[in-house]
């Protein structure tokens, strides 16, 4: 057994074991700390299957994002846990599970060792379309995203906008209008400060820089939004900022800014490119980055909203 | 020449694992939070370091180096303040 | 075995394991975990498929990749929608219970339109 | 090349009558406040006016249209096309959701001194998603593209559910959620096992290349059991009563009539459009019996509930179950002949209509007399032991008039409704 392969399987192990450590924990908080861990390990688990720009989604949406989302929401739900968290499920009920997981597992392994080979592909198309005439991407994922797959990203950028308005929805009617509840205590520790003022201007750079970087290496609009909203949230975090009121008009436009653009380009396609959503082959690349700066300024202001959460004033019930 | 590379790679590299490992077993081992937090610091950032600066004579570009030497001083700020954060908690939480 | 197969029969083991989670578990944000578990679980599967195609120069097949990604946003934005409604119902109630029997009153007066 | 890969004349309706709804959403959250109506109600005419071009472009040419987005046909690109099952749904929900609109006006109104409110800005905003979301389902030829579309749908529904905010309708919401999501992460997991196998999502591609073998199998009956899910079919109903019954009578409406068949409508493009080569008749019996069984079920909860919303969010579990019946009635050698065909899309439009219209009437009447307990409609002031009883036959005869009439007929209840209406108002 070569070492590649001990260490895929320690780590295929290791990712389980700290899955089952989230079900099985017998804290909420335990729970959501082991659910942060196993992110991280997610994320190797995708460097191995060579999806550098997917282990980049994972740790910073997947492991990051999530994660601050969860730990302040089980850091408040902790102590109401308690009652509702320490009952044991019945015995009936767990074995049940138990069985229809089991099954569920047994098929899609089965399935999975069943698929047929050689495996059916588009590698090859994507990879012809992407450095093609008129695209010039040599990120064939940036291609796949911004031009085949067009109508769907623009289409997912709606759902964040329509989770951004979810969340608010939620709030007290009295609230509306207001900005969220900030991230931290008013008086911060200096500790905290500090580490906003260095980190959040060097890792908006690499925000910034993964991004760019993403028209021809791993790395694009997301994972560089997502970065961006980190920074932005250790900055909110050491009350650097305060969080914007949602009705702020800026607000509103640069969340719509990616879908807007997107939208608008995908318009003028119809009548520049003779079909909606194709991109005049002179001016595809540059359509596409700008596309995909207004994205990223859409993005990291969904996902620090969407932790945010609802409009807050005090005494609102 | 390389041969020389390679061995200062290695050397630093192994030192750096050793670091590692001292403070995962420091962070397991240790009876109380402090001692932990300590531990898993100084391991992290010498260990870190010194992998780091194995591996910057292998690295092609400047570019690519500058990137490693980045990497290493974000880890240090932000293990350094999030060290100095739960100990503030610790504290607070003892007192 | 190659590690993408691995790593989807890893992922199965995960879809299984969030599935019992989410139906042994009455809290809501553990039946939040145990449905980000599924869903990476589901991930890791259309990973494997995208390493399988890879070809033509590619280590992968972009396709199913581009999917995940959009998938990875997707999760996060129903754990974000999930965590409000959870708050907001603590905040309004004191609870988080979601069974339907500690809700129904037995006369139930109020009146919606 | 493959037929329906192609752009057909017309095809640009399509992707207007996608992009219309789409457009609302991003002027409606900019915009704010007072604006959110307007669009939604401006863009409701335009979306019927394309609604109909479709469906008269399908029926002109006598044939499906497509439109290959960014003119890059399938399997790399992503293809949209109008069928005539898909026109006709189209269609439908055009009527069904301006109707809702011009029904919210009231309710939903932002007030002259306000700039603008929680809930009139979440619901207009949400309604249109809504509409968004289904109109992708009907036109969407590509099953990742219909994957967001289902999230979009959910995105939409849930928070449309507890708008009003009372801790009873966020946990009908949150449960709701749940069962929505682990729905589309199934779905999604076939989603996964199909490009594994074929290398290609396009509908029309798979039609082509699907063979019944093991992945195929497994990978339908996950997508399915996603979809049942999210449709409420027994025993997967439990979250559609409170959810439907808490919403504000405008988003019931369009919950029970349509948000529902949108799940419904992907499980028919499974089996019929698909996987039709699939010998069908084991998941067909297995729906069917479901689907009966929701019926009875579905019907006798429905009987014992005491308000008038959680009644119709019953029938409409009930009503679910007969939507399901197409699949035992519709599998066979001709599938498209086949008089159960015809009958199940009768059903789905007739129950869209129907129970739409049943919510917007019980919204009014809860309005009128500010509850909606069915024990004191129609009795008015007097209170006294036996009221229960009448109003209890009442509602007993809607739906033996529902089910004696067939399945095609089983909305006749709409029709009763407005009588029961004003037969309690003139009370």
């Amino acid at each position: 057994m070569s070492i590649q392969t001990f260490l895929d399987i320690a780590l295929a192990l290791l990712v389980i074991g700290v899955a089952v450590w989230t079900i099985v924990a017998r804290d909420l908080f335990v729970a959501v700390v082991a659910y942060v861990v196993y992110g991280l390990f997610l994320a190797l688990v995708w460097i191995r299957m060579y999806a550098p720009d997917v282990a980049l989604t994972e740790a910073a949406v997947g492991g990051g994002v999530t994660g601050v989302l969860l730990v302040a929401a089980g850091k408040r739900l902790d102590m109401s846990a308690i009652d509702i968290d320490r009952q044991k499920p019945s015995t009936t009920l767990a074995i049940l599970a138990a069985g229809c997981s089991i099954l569920l597992a047994g098929v899609l392994m089965i399935v999975i060792l069943s698929l047929p080979a050689p495996a059916p592909t588009l590698a090859p198309q994507a990879a012809a379309a992407a450095s093609g005439p008129g695209a010039g991407l040599g990120n064939p994922i940036t291609a796949v995203l911004m031009s085949y797959r067009s109508f769907d990203t623009m289409l997912e950028k709606v759902v964040l906008i329509l989770a951004v308005v979810g969340v608010w929805s939620v709030g007290a009617d009295q609230a509306w209008g207001a900005a969220p509840a900030p991230f931290g205590p008013d008086r911060p520790y200096d500790a905290l400060v500090f580490l906003a003022k260095a980190l959040a201007p060097v890792g908006a750079i690499i925000g910034f820089h993964i991004f760019w970087t993403g028209a021809d290496a791993p790395g694009g609009a997301f994972q560089g939004g997502a970065l961006l909203a980190a920074m932005w949230m250790v900055a909110l975090m050491g009350r650097l900022i305060e969080l914007p009121r949602i009705d702020a008009r800026w607000l509103r436009l640069a969340l719509v800014a990616g879908p807007a653009v997107f939208l608008a380009v995908g318009i003028a396609g119809a009548m520049l490119a003779g079909s909606f959503f194709a991109y005049p082959s002179a001016f595809a690349k540059p359509l596409i980055l700008s596309i995909e700066a207004f994205m990223v300024l859409s993005i990291a202001v969904a996902l620090t909203m969407l932790v945010a959460g609802p409009p807050y004033r005090k005494g609102a019930p | 020449m390389s041969t020389a590379i390679d061995a200062f790679t290695i050397v630093c590299v192994a030192a750096g694992v050793f670091f590692y490992v001292a403070g995962t077993v420091g962070l397991l081992r240790f009876p109380d939070s402090p001692s932990r937090l300590h531990a898993l610091t100084k391991a992290d950032n010498l260990g870190l370091g010194l992998v780091a600066l194995g591996l910057l004579p292998r690295e092609p570009s400047v570019l690519g180096a500058l990137k490693i030497v980045v990497i290493w001083a974000l880890v240090m700020l932000s293990g350094a303040s999030t060290a100095q954060l739960i100990g503030r908690v610790l504290r607070r939480g003892r007192r | 075995m190659t590690p993408a197969v691995l790593a989807a029969l890893v992922g199965a083991a995960l879809v299984g394991l969030g599935l019992y989670g989410l139906i042994v578990h009455p809290h809501p944000l553990r039946k939040l975990l145990a449905f980000n578990l599924v869903g990476s679980g589901a991930f890791l599967v259309f990973g494997m498929v995208a390493r399988r195609g890879a070809a033509a120069g590619l280590a992968f097949d972009p396709v199913p990749q581009a999917m995940v990604i959009t998938g990875i946003v997707v999760a996060f934005a129903a754990s974000a929608l999930a965590v409000a409604l959870v708050l907001r119902l603590f905040a309004t109630s004191g609870r988080v219970d979601l069974d339907p029997r500690v809700w129904t009153r037995p006369d139930d007066d109020s009146s919606t339109s | 090349m493959i037929d329906g890969a192609e752009t057909t004349q017309g095809g640009d309706l399509l992707v207007l009558a996608v992009l219309l709804p789409v457009a609302g959403i991003i002027f409606s959250f900019v915009l704010g406040g007072r604006y959110a109506e307007r669009v939604s109600i401006c863009l409701a005419p335009l979306g019927l006016v394309l609604a109909c071009a479709v469906a008269a472009a399908v029926a002109h040419a006598g044939k499906p249209l497509a439109y290959a987005i960014g003119g890059l046909p399938p399997p790399l690109g992503i293809a949209l096309r109008a069928d005539g099952i898909s026109a006709t749904m189209l269609v439908a929900v055009a009527i069904i959701v301006s109707a809702a609109f011009l029904y919210a006006r009231a309710k939903f109104d932002t007030p002259e001194r306000i700039k603008e409110t929680r809930s009139a800005l979440t619901f207009w905003i949400l309604l249109q998603a809504v509409w968004a979301g289904l109109t992708i389902i009907v036109l969407g030829g590509d099953l990742f593209s219909l994957y967001v579309a289902l999230e979009v749908m959910t995105f939409a529904a849930v928070p449309l559910v507890c708008i009003d905010g009372r801790p009873e309708t966020l946990v009908a919401a949150l449960r709701y959620l749940l069962f929505a999501l682990v729905g589309s992460i199934c779905y999604l997991l076939g989603v996964a096992l199909f490009y594994g196998s074929y290398g290609t999502l396009d509908i029309a591609l798979l039609a082509q290349k699907a063979g019944p073998n093991l992945v195929v199998w497994v990978a339908a009956s996950l997508m399915t059991a996603g979809l049942l899910a999210k449709t409420a079919l027994f025993p997967l109903h439990l979250w559609l009563p409170p959810a439907h019954a808490n919403a504000p009578a405008a988003a019931s409406a369009i919950l029970s009539g349509l948000v529902v068949k949108g799940s419904f409508f992907l499980t028919l493009r499974i089996w019929f459009f698909i996987l039709p080569t699939l010998p069908a008749v084991g998941p067909s019996t297995v729906l069917g019996v479901l689907g009966s069984i929701a019926i009875l079920v579905g019907s006798a909860l429905a009987l014992r509930q005491p308000r008038l919303k959680l009644l119709i969010a019953y029938s409409t579990v009930a009503q679910i179950g007969y939507l399901f019946l197409v699949f035992p009635l519709a599998t066979g050698a001709h599938v498209w002949s086949a008089i159960g065909w015809s009958a199940g899309v009768m059903q789905v439009l007739a129950h869209a209509f129907a129970k739409a219209a049943m919510f917007f009437s019980a919204g009014l009447l809860a309005e009128s007399l500010g509850h909606d307990q069915i024990g004191r409609i129609g009795c008015g002031e007097r209170r006294g032991r036996g009221q229960r009883e009448r109003p209890r036959g009442e509602s007993g005869a809607w739906r033996g008039g529902g089910t004696s009439n067939g399945r095609t007929h089983a909305h006749s209840p709409g029709t009763d409704l407005p009588r029961t209406t004003t037969v309690a108002l003139v009370q």
